[in-house]
Order: C-alpha cells, then structure tokens, then sequence
C-alpha cells in the first residue's frame, strides 16, 4: 500500500482552491500557495479517493467481521469521517507524530499501517499492529509514529501535548497531530493541555472532529458554547474551522497549521465539520434515538468519498471506470487483510505477562491469576511460574 | 418473587427511590435521552422530566463534584459513572470531596449521595476499560462500597445505598446486567455491611463478591460433583466488612479461598486473607489462597483475556490445593 | 459581631459611585440605582471597615500564633485582599451559600463565623467552627451556609455548582458565592464546572482573586491568555473585571451578578484584582523570590483598609479617632478570641473515630491504628473498640 | 561518605542523572524559579536552564500527561507533584497512560519517566494533604513503586527510577526532607526491586517502608532495651516487591509485625501478611499483625493527628502481642 504523505517537503501540494463544492459555511479557508503542477494533482486527488475507499470498505468488513464474533469489544468506526484523518495526516511526513482516540482504525490505515496489520490486530492476533494486545481502541506502530488509540476521552490531548514538548526540547522541527471528538472538548484534559500548548508554544495540531454528537448526547446539549473553535480564543491560539467532508479543504487548514507549527512552533485548533454515517459504535442504531433518520439521510449526501468523486469527474481526473478499478482493488486490499487476519495465529499463552513492564519481557508463560503457595505473583517482580489451566 | 434481570432490577430501585423522594436525582452521561449507555435507567426520563435524569457533558471531575455540592445542601444526588474505569478522572472528588467532607467539617456536612456504575472486565474491550476498582475504593474512609453480584441484592443494595446518609459507592457489572434472578416483590432492601451465605458446604470457604459470585458459585457445582461442598460467601458490602461472617464460615470449614475480580497486590484478596489469618490463626488447616487476575493490563486477544480472568477452574484449583487434593 | 448582610433585600445597599479613588483600570463598572440615604451609607461604609479591620488584626494574631507553635499545618493569610471577600459576601442573605480555598480565616469571618469560633479551630480545639477536625484549610459553619475551606486547588468549583444546581432544582432564589485564586483558572475542574454552570444556567458567581501569583508562579508564567475574565466567553457567561481593593466597587460588581443569579438564575465569573501582603503561607518569604521588594511596596500603597478609610475621611465619615476606637474594639475581639481559642480544651480523643461515616458518631473511643486479634478495624464497620494507646 | 539530608541527596540524584543524560528533565509545580516547593530542586533552573526545569500552571492531570507523552517519543521526564495527595487528579494519566502504554501497543511504546514527590502526612495539614498512597499505586501492573526512607535510599532509588525504562513512582516524605544519613561517595545506584535488612534480631520481624522505617528503627531500640531484639526490613520497592526477602525474615524469627503509614484496608500491610500466611504458614508462631493509620481521614487537631498516626508505641505493642507478651 503507497501512503499520500509527502515524504520531504513540508508546503501540502494542492490546486484545492478551484470550483469543487465547497459546501458547508466555513470560516478560515485562507488562500493557498501556487498549485502544483496538474498531473501532481490528479495523482494526489486519486490517491486521497483510494485512501478514503480502502478505509471505507475495510470499516464495512469490520462491522461485517463484528457480526460474526471475528471482532470482540467495542468498535468505533469512522464511516462519513473519513476526509478529515485522511486530508490531515496526508499533510505530514513520516517522522511527524500521529495520535488519536479509540475511533482509530481510519486513521492507522491512512498513516500507512497495513490493512492486513489493523485488521489483525481487530481479530486480536499476533500479527496486529499491537500484537493482539491492544484491539479495537488501542492501534499502535512505531514504525509510523502512529501513538494510539486511547480509551479515555480527553486523555490523548495532554500526551499529544507532551510529545509536542518532546520536539521543541530536541530542537526538531517534526509536528504532533491530535484528533479528537467534539465532545473531548468539555473535559478538563483538553483545557489544561491547551493552555500549556498555548503558553508555551508547541509544535502541536489539535484537530476537533465534530460529528455534532458524543455518543447520544448532541453538542448544543453539552457545550455552553456552540460555535467550538472559539475556545482557541481561552488560550491564545491559532484557530480554523474547516469543512470536514471535504478532503481538499481539511488537507489545505492542517496543512498550514502544519506549517505554522513546523516554522514557527506554534499551535492550532482546528474544527472540522463532520458526521458520523454510523452508530456510535457496533452496539449503537444507526439513527432513531438521539438523531432522526432525515438528519442522518441529509448528511449522507455529503459523503465525503462521493464529493471528492464528483470533483474529480468535473475537472476530468478519473473515469467512471477507474472508479471502479480502484474500488476493486481495495476490496481486493481488504479481502486480502480479512483472510491474513482470520488464518494468523492467536497471541502465545505466554504474551499475557510479557510487555507488562520492559523487563518482564520474556518470562516463562502463563500468570493466569491463581496465586498459591508455590505460586505467588502478586506484586512481585518476576512473572509467575508457569501453571497448569487446570 | 419476580424473576427479573440485574439491570431491571437496578432500574425498579432508581424509579422506586425517586418515586418515594423528590430530593433523588440521577445524573451522568448518557442517561437520559439515551436511557443509559447499559440502560439501566430506561423510562426514567419519561417518568421524572429533566429535572431529575440529568445528561452531562464528558466530564467525571466536574459532575461528581456537582453531585458532592448538591448532597451539601440537601439532596440526594445519584451520580452515574458510565463506567468505574472513567471515575479514575473524578477520584478526587470522590476521595476528598465526598469521603472526608463529614469528618473534616466536624460532622457538620453529610454527603449523602451514591455513585454507581458497571466496574471490572466486561468482553475483551482491552486494557484501560477493564478494571475492578473494589480494592481501591474500600480503602478510603468515609465511604462505603457495595458489590451486588444478584439481581435481588442489586436491588436491595441500591436502595439501602440511596437511604444511606454517606456517599456509597455501587459498582456492579456490565456482564450481569443482563442475568436473571429472583428479586422479592414490594419494597426490598439489603442492608449495607451484611455479607450473605450463597451456599452452604463444610469443606472449604469460597469468599468473594460482585460479578465472582457466580464464578464462585459455578466452582461450587463442579466441586459438588467431586463430593467436595464448600460455602459460598458474598460480602456483598466490602466497605464496611462483614468481618463476623468471614469469621464465621472459616471456623466452619477451617479452609479459605478468596475469589476477586482484579488484580491482587493490595487486593481486596489479601486483605480477606489477612483478616483470617490474624482472627483465626488456630482454626485454618492450610494458608488461604486467592484467585484473581493475573498482574498485567487486560488484553484484548479474546484467548489472553480468558487466560488474564479469574474463573470457576482457577477458583477449584485453588480449593482442591487448600484441601491438599491438588494432583 | 455583627455581620453586615442585608437580611431581606436582595438589592445590594450602594451609594458607591460617587468619588471616592477609583484606582485601576475595571472594564466593568455599570451604572448603580438611586443611593440609600446617607446615614445608611455611612453606617455600611464604617461596617465594612470594621469588618476588614477585624479580619486584618485577626490574622496578625494569627501569625504570632503560628510562630508561636499555636497554629500548626499551613496557614494561608488573607492580608491584602480583604476588600474582595468582604464586599462580595456583604451583599449575600444568609440563606446563600459560600465555598472558598484554604485561604479562608477572613472569609469565614466575613460571613459572620465568630472570630472565636475560627481561632479555636485553628488552635485545633473542640470549639472550633470544624471542631478542630478540619484546621486552618477547612473551615466550615453549617449555621452561616459556609460550605468549607478546601485545600486542593480547583475542587470547590465544581461542588460550587452542584450547590447552585441544587438551589435551582429546589427552585429557590439562593444563590452560591465561589472563590479562588487566578491560577485555579487552569485547572481542569474550572473548566468543566463553568461549562455546566454555563449549559445549565445556574445561580452562581464564580470570583477569582487575583492576586497575581499562584504560590512563586505570576500568572503570565501559567495562564496563555492573561486578560482571565475573558475566558467567561468559552461558558457563554457574564463577565466583569473589578479593583478588588476597592472594596465598595466589589459590593458593587457582585451586588450585580448576585442579582442576576437570583432573579434570572444566570451564572457570572468575577475577576477581581488585588494582591497578597504576605507570603503564600507562612513558611514563603514576603518578597524576594519570585516579586521584588519594589513591586510588594507598590502594591502596599493600595492597601484595601487606607483605601476605604481615606474615601470615608474625604466625605466625613468618620474622625480619626473613631477609627482608633474601631481598631482598639476590633484588637479586644481578637485577643478575646486567642484567650478563648487557647483555654478551650482540645478534642477528646473520642473525637477521632467519629464522623468517619454519620452512623460511626458516637462511637466507643480509639481506633488507634493498631489492629490485633482481637482489634480489627480495618474495612469494618464498627469502629474499633477501645484500646490502651500503649 | 558524606553524611547529608534526604533532601540534598535527591538533589543529587537529580541533578547527577541530569548532567548525565539530557533527555532527563524536570517538571512540575513550583519546580523552577520557586526552587521547588519543598527546595528539592535547588539550583537545578541555574545549572540547567528553562529548558530542562519546566514550571508548570497547576494541572496536574495535564502534566503527568505531558510527560507520558515525552516519554514515549525519546525523553525521560521527571514529573514533580508537589504532593502525591495532588496527584489524585492526575491518576488516569498514572494508570491508564503510563502503566498501560507498553501493555497496549504491544511492546512498542515504553514509557521511562518518574513520577516523584512526598507522599503521606506531614503535621497538621489536615484531611486532603494527609494521605499515603502507596496501598493504591502498588495496585498497578505496569508500575514500579519506590518508598526510600533513607537519605541514601532517596539518592540510589532515585537514580535507579530515572534510568528505568518503565514508569517508576518515587514517594518521598515531607517530614524526611531534614533527616540525615551517610551517603555512599560517587555513583550510587540502590536496584529497584530488593528490599534490605535494616537491623537484625531474632525474636520477630517488622516489615515496613518509607517513612515508616525510622520509626520500625526506634521502635527496635526500644525493644531491645526490654531484650527484645527485631528484624528491621525495609521494603524500599514496594512493587515489585521482595519477597524473597519477606520470607527470609520472618523464617528466621517465626513472628512479624507489618508497619504502614497509611490505611489498613486493602492496604500494603494486608497484603505482605498475605504472603506471609500463604508463603510461611508453617513457620509462623503467632498471626502477623499490623500497625497502621486509624481508620479515618487525618484530623486537624494535634492530639488527634498524633492518636491516628502510627507510631513506635504502636509497633512495640504490636511485637509484644505477637510475642504474647502483653499483659
Ligand atoms: C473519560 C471518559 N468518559 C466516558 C467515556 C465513554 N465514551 C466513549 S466515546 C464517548 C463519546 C465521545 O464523543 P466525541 O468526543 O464527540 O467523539 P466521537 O465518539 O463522536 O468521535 C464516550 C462518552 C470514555 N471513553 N472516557
Ligand atoms: C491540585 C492542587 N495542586 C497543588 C496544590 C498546592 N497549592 C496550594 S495553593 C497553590 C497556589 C494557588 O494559587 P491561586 O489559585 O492563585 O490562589 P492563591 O493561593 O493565590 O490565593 C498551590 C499550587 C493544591 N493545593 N492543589
Ligand atoms: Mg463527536
Ligand atoms: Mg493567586
């Protein structure tokens, strides 16, 4: 699988600025440096279009693979949302850091990490991306600089803020991109990290995605204040608001907050504008709760695959038929990362006490939580001896 | 007798206590339009209005003192914690807001309120939304602790928790919600501290509490068929203990195992094993063990995870050592 | 002693416009109603600084006490900033709340807990407002609605707003004061209280005292934006900015949002400008460290007491000697409060095990923390029998 | 050897890992231009700069996060909270970031860093700033937790955890920044993870840690006054926790006292009479017994701080009643 980041240079490509459907009103949408040439372009508009389709429908094997019992847990997936993780992390390169939430497994893809990885990893399996360890929630690789997958809401933006830190300290001039919901942004963790990155002046991106709910509840029931990006106001920061279902647009904002943060080391809150096509997750209906069914078939007009489709039919970029080339070969992609997941092993019996602490690594198996008298695990240091499952 | 589920029989206690007193009100995420992210408080919305089934924003901290604040002055806050695993992010205010309030203020401010939620290990949803937070909780004064691991105890236990004049804490189990049980019909409570004997048996105690009980009382089948009959002790509470019971079940069978959820150093296990050792130092004819989680995150692999839990095998493996009847 | 709160009216008494030194610059300073009449006034005004008077030579005594080994554990001196908590809570009812920090001696005394009753507790004695349980950080009167003294940063905001939550829910026209520093303006719990206070529309005033200096840390070293009222726009709050060594303009911009809260049932944050004389607690120097010498002196010349004094003297409200004897009255309280706080008796040692939980009162004594075979406390829930302290 | 305060000898320790490594910072509240709060960071903003002694605003859930997040891209933060009572907030950030991290990612992402700072009671600072966490933290898998109750104890556990790899929590005591001992001259590093036998005797062992230790030291010098001679075993690492040694001690006195700072229940103490009872149940003459807070917040007033407190008097009532020799 080829990634869409620029390997060295930090200017996003672009030629966004045409006559494409600009939909929903949005308040930053600065101009942009002169377009690439226009092969560049089209080659970069069919590849943010295969990176939406690949995440597209490998999310719909997943829910596939949910309903069979091949993916246990939770599972959030990201269908609608697409544009934005991957017109964002298309801006940055390779040693630039990625961190997220646990609505994870768009983004990992569109980081570069293998389908057959991600969905390995779904199916709890050596091979995933986290050894089987982490699911769901917790995509991991370090080979990508991709840090996660969190479970808590609000808790990445601090870390994110850190690794932020990290890169002022060593005088680097990467960046850290950190998505998040709505939501998160309620909650003590963002306020106190964002006051930090404001005051001193990190080399961070903090993309708020709005999907206008979290979980059931809808933003204006949450939020005292509506208009979200306005909270950059509180701690001295660089703020946009982009349209999220537009690709083009999301890579254009991040891709100057990248900048900005690249030379000049400061921070940006950026709100995109999305929507969920899904429930909240696996065990959530569609629609018919907290949002009605003609919101949600409003909002499916805005696809963000079928937009950046469209655009591309009206400036010629791609046929109708290389459409669905390229949708075949990610169904292929997809195919191919369902069977590598099903036929891989499960994790050893013995990873449970590996990785618990950097020493413990490699310790005899087992520690299956039954103390004894010759068997004591406890708080001690060493894993405990192996054991019959009796 | 009604045989009802654990989440209904959680829902009957809220709408009851509600009904009963207008000061109790139920607060947290997701809980009224959505009914609940488990829904246990399906119908309440409808029933009491906003006013008394408040959603809040994503924001344990904030809410859980708004729970401490409302307790203060009157009422009777019920704070739902999505999961215990989220109430990490609001432990100060449960710690040194609500648990010391009384005692700091001289016995002058009460804080009477509960925080409930789903606590431990549901199906494999991976390291930080897995825990059991028993052993934590119980060790701040000031709070109580309820584990109910029945429908009928769920009941009971939620509405002695809501008349309780101090802040209790109830965790219960994603992975119950759904099981069945006889719960009495009218009102029903259980009183806070009173362990209760889920099953009689002379060879060996099984103490243990929350979602273990059925783990315990499985082992208990299986040991049946090696004609091996051992109590069942549910603490039920584990703040404040019912030590006399553990007392009592141990001089019964002068062997114990101690069943618990999560993980074991300073685990509510240990201090079980420590009560025994200490008030029935003459009576045990082996030392107590435990069955717990194995000292690591929880992993999501669902083989890992079985292998990470404790369960029916671990709990008889570990009697039939007690008993001296291992291999 | 009597307090200075209005008992029925919820209008704060005024007369305060007038021309009196209006030192720093206050964005908020609305227009007042028609001034009392004058002997009014004048009694208020000598009310007010009797009240400040007291609460000064009150914490000097403190002081002395303290180095005396009188006062043990911290002790944070409100000296300097007592136009702010005295103005805001003169225009409470007695049935409104207060909640506050550790910097609370002349809070409590402001909102009429006897200084007798504070001294005691802070001497840990049985007489005292906590009954010598709670000491210096942790005030608390039930009588007065005084809701404590909490001594880590940020935590009474939240339970501030369940306070108003709960006026609200009962549907009465309370309202809850909350203060504390600038730096608790970071802090997560702020955040997530005033976004509910700001959601849910609650009646409640949030003051910040600013005093500059959280500890050794200026505001401009831990706040990204300095101007701190204006984080009320990420609530959708009213905001007002006031000289908080003026104590008759704190009467005033309270007075407003007490009344906003009460009738309209609105929330507003207070910034209000002042400065500590002494040092964070007893054991941080004066000056020297993080302030200089010249900036302390500067801000010395504001003290809130001359202010006041020089305003009444300027409109003949009061001779110089009156003040003397206002000072000699208020030096007496004080030393009637340290004979009474040093000759009451310390808690017996009963107390210790009570009010653990409500129904732990009354308890057999001890629980010395020493378990035994046949003393178990532990988890239990009686509380442990009596033992010798060996 | 040079005879020095346990405060100067973290100073040392930090500013010799610093000088050594420059991925080592600082950071916390106070910690800079403050000199820190307790000055354990004196002159550290001089030699090192703004760069690498970072004062934070008073958010400790952002900061712990901060560091895990320097952490896990190349640096070792040393995170200062300037109590661990402050560090309740910052707990999801402890345990579900930097304990878990490694777990998750499956091996990919360590995360070296410290947390540090005191830990427990000082005098009269009341119910909130009164607390002794180590029960709780010693709870975590992913953890290591150190209890240093020596100046030379402070300096090489402190240097130890800053060279780990893993997150490594360093309570400190308010009351030992004055105290005084020898510490070793040059590199001295104290490996994480063994306990040490800080006097022996025969007649009973008290296990204990941290502050705790001088006090188990004064308690010994009284017994033995009265004959009594004891095993004084410094736990240091409280997790991982030495065993081994446990069980060396108390086999050769055949008694043991377990000596907490904080709360009994599902504390620290339960769980080493745990492994006592469960690893030397044949060798024990006597239940092992514990000394520990009473069971209750920390009051304000001196006498009753002191009555809560546990203390020599306690311990050496504890010894004798495991010796049956009370009364
Ligand atoms: C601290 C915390 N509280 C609650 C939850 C449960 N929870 C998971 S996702 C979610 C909603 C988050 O909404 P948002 O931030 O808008 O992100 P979205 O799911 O819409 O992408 C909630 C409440 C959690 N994971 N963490
Ligand atoms: C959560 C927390 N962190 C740290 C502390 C230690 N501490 C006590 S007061 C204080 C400074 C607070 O400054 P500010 O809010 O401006 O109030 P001021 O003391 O100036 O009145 C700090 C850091 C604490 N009590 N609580
Ligand atoms: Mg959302
Ligand atoms: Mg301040």
């Amino acid at each position: 699988m080829t990634n869409i980041r620029p390997t060295s240079t930090s200017t996003p490509p672009s030629g966004t600025v045409a006559a494409r459907p600009s939909p929903a009103p949005v308040n930053a949408a600065p101009s942009m440096p002169a377009a690439p040439p226009a092969s560049d372009t089209r080659e970069l508009h069919r590849e943010l279009l295969r990176m939406m389709l690949l995440q597209r429908r490998f999310e719909e094997r997943c829910a596939e693979a949910y309903a069979l019992g091949k993916i246990g847990g939770f599972s959030h997936l990201y269908i609608g949302q697409e544009a934005t993780g991957t017109g964002a992390i298309s801006v940055l390169r390779p040693d630039d850091y990625v961190i997220t939430t646990y609505r994870d497994h768009a983004q990992a893809i569109a980081r570069g990490i293998t389908p057959r990885s991600v969905m390995a990893e779904l199916f709890g399996k050596a091979a995933g991306c986290s050894h089987g360890k982490g699911g769901s929630m917790h995509l991991f690789s370090r080979e990508h600089n991709f840090l996660g997958g969190h479970g808590i809401v609000g808790a990445n933006i601090p870390i994110a803020t850190g690794v932020a830190f990290g890169i002022k300290y060593r005088g680097g001039d990467q960046v850290c991109l950190c998505f998040f919901g709505e939501a998160a942004v309620n909650n003590g963790a963002f306020h106190e990290a964002l006051n930090m990155a404001g005051l001193w002046k990190l080399p961070v991106i903090y993309v708020i995605e709005n999907n206008r709910y979290g979980m059931g509840t809808a933003l204006e029931r949450a939020s005292a204040v509506n208009d979200i990006a306005e909270r950059a106001r509180a701690y001295d920061m660089h703020r946009a608001v982009v349209d999220g279902q537009d690709v083009l647009a999301v890579r254009r904002v991040v891709g100057e907050a990248v900048q900005r943060a690249r030379t000049e080391r400061l921070p940006t809150l950026i709100e995109s504008r999305t929507y969920r096509f899904m429930g909240h997750s696996m065990s959530d209906a569609v629609a018919g709760t907290y949002r009605s069914r003609a919101e949600l078939d409003e909002q499916l007009k805005r696809d963000p695959i079928a937009l950046l489709r469209a655009y591309m039919h009206e400036r010629n970029e791609i046929s109708e038929s290389e459409v669905a080339e390229l949708d075949a070969a990610v169904r292929a992609e997809c195919e191919d990362a369902w069977q590598f997941a099903d036929q891989s092993p499960e994790p050893e019996l013995g990873a449970l006490m590996q990785n618990v602490t950097v020493e413990g690594d490699g310790g005899p198996a087992s520690g299956d939580g039954a103390s004894s008298a010759d068997n004591s695990n406890g708080a001690g240091g060493a894993p405990p001896a192996a054991e019959p499952s009796s | 007798m009604a045989t009802i589920t654990y989440r209904d029989a959680l829902n009957q206690a809220l709408r009851e206590e509600m009904q009963r007193d207008d000061r109790v009100f139920l607060m947290g995420e997701e809980v009224a339009v959505y009914q609940g992210a488990y829904k246990v408080s399906k119908g309440l919305l409808q029933e009491f209005g906003e006013r008394r089934v408040v959603d809040t924003p994503i924001t344990e901290l904030g809410f859980a003192g708004v729970g401490v604040g409302a307790a203060m002055t009157g009422l009777r806050p019920v704070i739902e914690f999505m999961t215990w695993n989220f109430a990490l992010l609001a432990l100060d205010q449960v710690v040194n807001s609500a648990a010391k309030m009384l005692y700091m203020s001289g016995g002058q401010f009460a804080v009477p309120m509960v925080f409930r939620g789903p606590n431990g290990a549901a199906l494999q949803l991976g390291a930080q939304h897995s825990q059991a937070w028993e052993s934590w909780l119980m060790h701040i004064p000031g709070l109580k602790v309820v584990t109910p691991g029945t429908p009928a105890d769920a009941k009971g236990l939620l509405k002695s928790a809501i008349r309780d004049d101090n802040p209790v804490l109830v965790l219960e189990g994603e992975m119950l919600y759904n099981t069945k049980g006889e719960v009495p019909d009218g009102e029903h409570l259980v009183p806070l501290g009173v362990a209760e004997l889920k099953r009689s048996g002379e060879h060996c105690s099984i103490i243990t509490n929350g979602k273990m009980v059925l783990v315990a009382l499985q082992a208990a089948d299986q040991l049946a068929k090696d004609g091996i009959r051992v109590d069942v002790l549910d603490l039920r509470t584990v703040r404040p203990m019912d030590e006399a019971a553990i007392m009592a079940t141990v001089r019964k069978t002068n062997r114990a195992v101690v069943l618990e959820e999560g993980w074991s150093a300073s685990g509510i296990g240990g201090h079980v094993a420590d009560v025994i050792q200490r008030e029935c130092f003459d009576d045990l004819d082996a030392p107590v063990l435990r069955a717990h989680q194995a000292d690591a995150p929880m992993p999501y692999a669902k083989n890992l995870e079985r292998a990470a839990k404790p369960d029916a095998a671990k709990t008889i493996a570990a009697v039939k050592r007690v008993m001296y009847l291992d291999s």
